[in-house]
């Protein structure tokens, strides 16, 4: 077991990457950074299919698989070890993440290659990978935390990756700071956890859990503060706002972090936590109506952004919101699995849209592009695929894993007739713009500059991870395919023993329900399915506006005028939080904080201090006359002083 | 063969000492001001050596040893540093050397 | 009045007779044979206390080396007369009256303080022999003994770095 | 009478000082009367020769001169440290040699209770004392060159001041080998521990196992006492007379008779310390040698007699008589045995310290003069480093070597 012993080689690999090429790199070859950056990462990868197979033949009780590396701190109680685990949520996770990875690692020595700070790049990226994987590979909540925060930190690095330009930076801020404000929930959720189970260990924690001794209070609370966090990095209603900034970021990063890997770590972490959350309803309720509800709204804005990447972005956030609802929904198999296909669609997206947006130049504006199917044949194919997996068109992979979620949340234990109508809306709503997104780009007469743009298709290094991916997003998702047609869905039950050996017996065989394999009208219900329908219909319509009739939109919008404003600005949102939060924060920090207590009390101290010095060394610098003999009486004044004292000790002591 | 009072030795030492200290403090040339460190040393050797005799024991005089070997090493490097300053400015006055103030 | 104690008040006479001309000599090199008279006096209490060894030490030292080395200087200084400008207040208004204090209460004190009168400096007790004395500095205080030598050591190069002219 | 026998002590020191004055003032006349004489037969002149016969009475009209000179005070001297300066360096000349032993401490007065007849003061750190008073004869060059108020006294001063103190370092490190191989800083017992002899016939000196430090010692001590060739402080040609230039009569006389004194203290050193002092160079069995300074004595007087019936005439004659019948009686009476056997010791240590006065003032008849930084730089470079490494040869052989059972 050379692999599941030695965990940590999973994690060291990237990170010597990260730290060789942030080192070294700077005045080496891109040829040599991209042999350490891509060379560990598909090391990585290596050890994690190593890792899969080794994991394969463990018996199933020693899984979870745990190995402890070393004592990180200990304070009476309080004890952390490094420690990392593998299960098959982590194993999931694992796949997705370090393949994904790879790949776009690959491609950024294409889509990177002309840009300047290449070692920085990868060197982030590496460390972005580290931290990932550690992420998910954490036994304890704190080693959670710590990758939590780390690709917090990477993902603030890489989209101020242009730190010269201001806006690229302001997004970078923006995305840190408020994730740090669902991160401060995170943070007090686990200093709760350990108050309550009085260890920070997943096992620990579960296994108290299954004695039933916490109220259902406490982990009610516990898990809205964790799930803070999640929507903090996942991107949630109200904090979703820093996402479509961050596309400021080069495409790789918004492809990597932005799409694939890590703003689903809420949605991991929350599966993680499954024992808590299943354990507390409301919690549950609420993450489940968030999920809703951001699925649905961040749709509805994405219909009318006309930035390619805006567009992406938008429809990320609805996607997360999706695996949110899974999991509120109590399947969070349905989730991961979501997660996993939206891994590889997405970031097939993403990288389309980066080679489209290469191709064009930097262009991104959707209204200047047109007719590129036929320039850029392997990206148009690549993104047409992706386009119906996450439309959702029967086949693909999105069909699988969304026409789940809307299933269970139908028919679930703890279904929901509005949540489900909220989903099923937001699926009409993202066939409708991304296939928007495809024909405005693609289709039609193009609507550049042909003089000045010349449009070509990517290098190999580029291409070739499309057309991974766009395998991946056909058939990442044939995993539950049998269960269409009755048969047992693989993927769930491989996810099984994560989400069933810990949840509450009611939850358990409810989920059983759930999924209960049922005679092939199933199929036909599926393929006929609300979910279908509307992705047929979303797609139509996109095809009547931007097709048929292109000038449709320009009247729809003057007639809907409002509604139109409303959309294209995201509902005034940033403009909101600027009026309510940022301005009174800043007005206190400036009057009150700076020349208040900065200038007025902390200065006032340090100089207070120093004038009191001054004034005394002013009055005391008259001694210092530089006369030798004037210090000589001093000293003498002194030894006479103390002469006289000894004299009269010793004579009292002598009589 | 009457004895002499430890005492007596003191005494001498102290008035030694105390003249040492009074040319230290009243003496102009820089040089006289040394001899006056040495008078000090002096009387202190003395009462060194007088209550090495006293207890009749030998670390006084170890002592004595030790501040003769002091004084001397002070002595060069002091007259090294004399005639420094004697060669920066044409004075051997301690109070023209007063230029290390404020 | 025994011979120890004659040569006792000659030779104290002698050094504070030294020590004040030490302070009233207006030629530094006056001063500077009066302090060697004052080594010598204290040289010839030494060998009165039993201690030749350290008596002997003193003269070629004090006397015979460091004092040298002084009136070498003032020699190669030509130091003048110092002249007498009037000395600052503090020196005169309390260095003065505070050093007399200084030895006349300590004298006082040790005179009439039982304590030091008890234990006699009687000729009973042997001299200490040099090789006693070796045999302590070379044993219990040999440490300080090389600290010293390599005090000596550093000051022979302050001395030359100091005096050297510069090229 | 009882108070004689009450103040032994003083009463036998007083007759020893007494004594040992009279002796050394003649030694030191008769000296300088030597030294002209031997450097004048080296330069094939007949030196002194009228005053007296051979001149014989020629330091006694020198001195005569001297007293009867001007003694004059250069003007803007300052006369405390003029008039200190000569006696200062002829008083620590002389003293020093208070502590010289000229012969065995087992000889004693006869009546006055077990008193050493042959040294003065027989102090246990002798030597240490001695170094002690020849470190103060600097401050006599010192004070009067720099008393004189004079341009060349000046430098001399400075010169020798420097010259003496550095040489002086050399000249104790040099001393320190035989005293570790002597174990003791007393004279007589240094003198003891080099009895006996090596293969029955070589003394057991410690010239030769210290023949190093020796050589140093003899450097040292030439310079020491500012004679040839390292007479710089008054080397005539470059500063007319060092630092007695501005002296004249006694106090010129008394400088004079202080190098003399030094040149006599650094010989009886030289002989006590590496040459076995009063001892016998030959084996005690050579029960011969007891007669020997009576016999060498008596041809001297042999010697003066034919010279008289031969050379003389007139007054110069009946001197000359004299002094043959002085030398006879002497000698007749130095014949008898228990005088004999009374001044071995002295016989012995005056002709040793009588050989190296000899050496000097063939050196002074030999050897040019050194440049001054030749001086310095030979007396701290070469010198000084060479009797520190004998001295440290030295204690590594006592401590891991052949240890001698002398």
């Amino acid at each position: 077991m050379p692999i599941l012993d030695h965990l940590w080689v999973i994690l060291v690999l990237p990170l010597a990457g990260a730290a060789i090429n942030g080192l070294l790199g700077k005045r080496w070859p891109q040829s040599r950074v991209n042999l350490v950056a891509v060379g560990s990462v598909t090391l990585a990868f290596l050890a994690v299919a190593e890792l899969v197979r080794e994991f394969w033949q463990l018996p199933s009780e020693q899984i979870p698989f745990v190995g402890n590396y070393f004592t990180w701190m200990v304070a009476g109680p309080f004890r952390v070890d490094f420690t990392l685990q593998v299960d098959q949520l982590t194993v999931v996770m694992l796949l997705t993440v370090a393949f994904v990875g790879m790949l776009i690692h690959i491609y950024s020595t294409g889509y990177m290659a002309h840009e300047g700070g290449y070692y920085r790049f990868f060197s982030y990226l590496n460390l972005f990978m580290f931290f990932m994987l550690t992420l998910v590979m954490a036994a304890n909540l704190v080693v959670m935390f710590v990758g939590w925060e780390g690709v917090g930190l990477c993902s603030y690095l890489l989209i101020g990756f242009w730190f010269l330009k201001k806006s690229a930076a302001d997004a970078g801020k923006k995305a840190f700071i408020t994730t740090r404000i669902g991160d401060f929930g995170f943070t007090v959720g686990v200093l709760l956890v350990f108050a309550t189970f009085q260890s920070i260990d997943f096992g620990t924690i579960f296994q108290a859990l299954a004695a039933n001794s916490v109220s259902e209070a406490t982990l009610t609370i516990i898990c809205i503060l964790l799930f803070a966090g999640a929507v903090g990095k996942s991107a949630q209603l109200p904090l979703y706002v820093w996402l479509p900034d961050a596309m400021e970021g080069p495409t790789p990063v918004s492809a990597l972090i932005h799409a694939a890997t890590m703003v689903t770590a809420g949605v991991y972490m929350v599966a993680r936590m499954n024992p808590l959350f299943s354990r507390a309803p409301i919690a549950m309720l609420l993450v489940a109506v968030v999920g809703a509800v951001t699925a649905f709204y961040a749709a509805t804005i994405g219909l009318v952004q006309t930035d390619i990447k805006k567009v992406l972005a938008y429809s990320t956030v609805s996607q997360l919101g999706y695996m949110f609802l899974a999991c509120g929904v109590g399947s969070y198999s349905a989730g991961i699995f979501h997660l996993m296909t939206h891994a590889f669609f997405k970031g097939l997206l993403f990288l389309a849209a980066g080679s489209v947006i290469h191709a064009m130049g930097g262009e991104q504006n959707m209204m200047k592009m047109g007719g590129l199917a036929k320039k850029t044949p392997i990206t148009f194919w690549t993104m047409l695929i992706a386009t119906l997996a996450i439309a959702g068109i029967p086949g693909f992979a999105g069909f699988f894993s969304k026409d789940k979620i809307l299933e269970v949340t139908h028919a679930g234990s703890s279904g929901n007739l509005v949540l489900w109508f909220l989903g099923v809306a937001g699926a009409g709503l993202t066939s409708f713009y991304m296939f928007r997104l495809v024909f405005l780009t693609f289709f039609g007469e193009p609507r550049y500059d042909e003089h000045h743009i010349h449009v070509h298709e990517s290098p190999k290094n580029m291409t070739i991870p499309l057309v991974i991916l766009a395998v991946g997003s056909i058939f990442g998702g044939w995993f539950a395919a049998p269960h269409l047609v009755g048969g047992p869905d693989y993927f769930d039950g491989f996810l099984k023993p994560v989400f069933s050996s810990y949840a509450p017996p009611s939850m358990s065989e409810a989920a059983e329900a759930g999924i209960a394999p049922s005679p092939a009208s199933e199929l036909l219900h599926a393929l006929t399915g609300w979910p279908v329908i509307v992705a047929v219909v979303g797609l139509l319509v996109a095809w009547w506006f931007y097709i048929k009739n292109p000038e449709a939109p320009k009247r729809l919008a003057t007639s809907l005028h409002g509604l139109y404003t409303l959309l294209l600005n995201k509902y005034y949102v940033d403009e909101l939080y600027r009026a309510v939060i940022i301005r009174p924060l800043l007005w206190i920090s400036t009057n009150v904080l700076w020349h208040g207590v900065d200038e007025g009390l902390i200065d006032g101290i340090v100089n207070g201090s120093a004038r009191v010095a001054r004034a005394a060394g002013g009055r005391l610098r008259e001694l210092q006359s530089g006369n030798t003999r004037s210090y000589a009486t001093w000293v003498l004044i002194g030894v006479v002083g103390f002469t006289v004292l000894l004299l009269a000790l010793f004579v009292t002591g002598v009589h | 063969m009457s004895i002499i009072p430890v005492s007596y030795y003191l005494v001498l030492s102290a008035v030694l000492f105390g003249l040492g200290v009074i040319a230290f403090v009243f003496k102009r040339n820089i040089i006289t001001v040394f001899m006056s460190i040495e008078l000090m040393l002096n009387a202190v050797n003395l009462a060194f050596v007088a209550f090495a005799r006293a207890h009749n024991q030998l670390d006084g005089l170890v002592f004595v040893f030790f501040v003769i070997v002091v004084a001397a090493a002070e002595a060069a490097v002091g007259l090294a540093l004399v005639i420094m300053i004697a060669q920066n400015r044409q004075s051997l006055s301690v109070e023209r050397m007063n230029h290390l103030k404020f | 009045m025994s011979v120890p104690f004659v040569l006792f008040f000659v030779c104290g006479a002698l050094a504070v007779t030294g020590a004040v001309l030490v302070i009233a000599a207006r030629e530094p090199i006056h001063s500077a044979l009066a302090l060697v008279l004052v080594m010598v006096a204290l040289a010839v209490l030494y060998l009165l206390l039993g201690a030749p060894f350290i008596a002997a030490v003193q003269i070629i030292v004090y006397a015979g080396a460091i004092m040298v080395l002084f009136v070498f200087v003032i020699m190669l200084l030509n130091a003048g007369v110092e002249e007498r400008t009037d000395f600052s207040a503090i020196a005169k208004y309390i260095g003065l009256p505070l050093g007399f204090v200084l030895i006349f209460w300590a004298a006082h004190w040790l005179w009439r303080s039982q304590a030091a009168a008890a234990i006699g400096t009687s000729a009973s007790i042997p001299a200490a022999s040099s090789h006693d004395l070796s045999v302590e500095l070379f044993r219990q205080y040999l440490f300080p003994f090389e600290a010293t030598s390599i005090l000596i050591l550093i000051a022979i190069l302050g001395a030359l770095v100091l005096a050297r002219k510069e090229q | 009478m009882e108070f004689i026998s009450q103040h032994s002590v003083l009463v036998a020191s007083i007759i020893k000082i007494a004594v040992l004055l009279l002796i050394v003032m003649t030694a030191l006349a008769y000296l300088s009367w030597a030294e002209r004489k031997i450097i004048a037969h080296i330069q094939s002149r007949w030196g002194p020769y009228y005053v007296g016969t051979h001149g014989l009475l020629q330091p006694l009209a020198d001195g005569l001169k001297f007293l009867f000179k001007e003694d004059l005070t250069p003007p803007g001297a300052d006369r405390l440290a003029y008039m200190l300066a000569p006696f200062l360096a002829f008083s620590f000349a002389v003293t020093a040699i208070a502590l010289i032993p000229f012969g065995p401490p087992s000889v004693r007065f006869p009546f006055l209770s077990d008193q050493q007849a042959f040294s003065v003061a027989d102090v246990g750190i002798g030597l240490l004392v001695v170094f002690a008073i020849t470190s103060l004869g600097v401050y006599g060059v010192v004070l009067a060159g720099w008393s004189s108020n004079s341009k060349y006294p000046l430098l001399g001063g400075l010169r020798s001041s420097a010259q003496m103190v550095s040489y002086e370092v050399s000249l104790t490190m040099s001393v320190v080998g035989v005293v570790l191989l002597a174990g003791t800083l007393n004279f007589n017992e240094i003198i003891l521990s080099q009895q006996g002899h090596w293969f029955h016939f070589l003394p057991r000196w410690h010239v030769f196992p210290q023949i190093v430090g020796f050589l140093c010692y003899l450097i040292a001590a030439i310079a020491e006492t500012n004679r040839v060739p390292f007479d710089l402080p008054e080397g005539e040609t470059e500063l007319v007379g060092g630092f007695h230039t501005e002296y004249s009569s006694f106090k010129f006389a008394m400088f004079f008779m202080a190098e003399y004194g030094n040149m006599i203290t650094v010989s009886c050193l030289a002989t006590i310390l590496f040459f076995g002092g009063w001892l016998s160079p030959f084996p005690d069995r050579w029960t011969w040698q007891l007669y020997l300074p009576g016999a060498l004595l008596v041809l001297l007087g042999f010697y003066c007699a034919y010279d008289t019936v031969t050379a003389m005439r007139g007054i110069a004659r009946i001197q000359l008589a004299v002094v043959t019948l002085l030398c006879l009686g002497v000698g007749i009476l130095c014949l008898l045995p228990p005088v004999a056997a009374v001044i071995q010791g002295p016989f012995w240590i005056v002709t040793k310290i009588l050989l190296f006065l000899f050496f000097y003032i063939w050196l002074r008849g030999t050897l040019p003069r050194f440049r001054y930084d030749q001086l310095m730089s030979f007396g701290w470079k070469l010198l000084l480093p060479v009797s520190l490494a004998n001295l440290l040869v030295t204690a590594g052989w006592l401590v891991w070597g052949w240890v001698g059972q002398g």
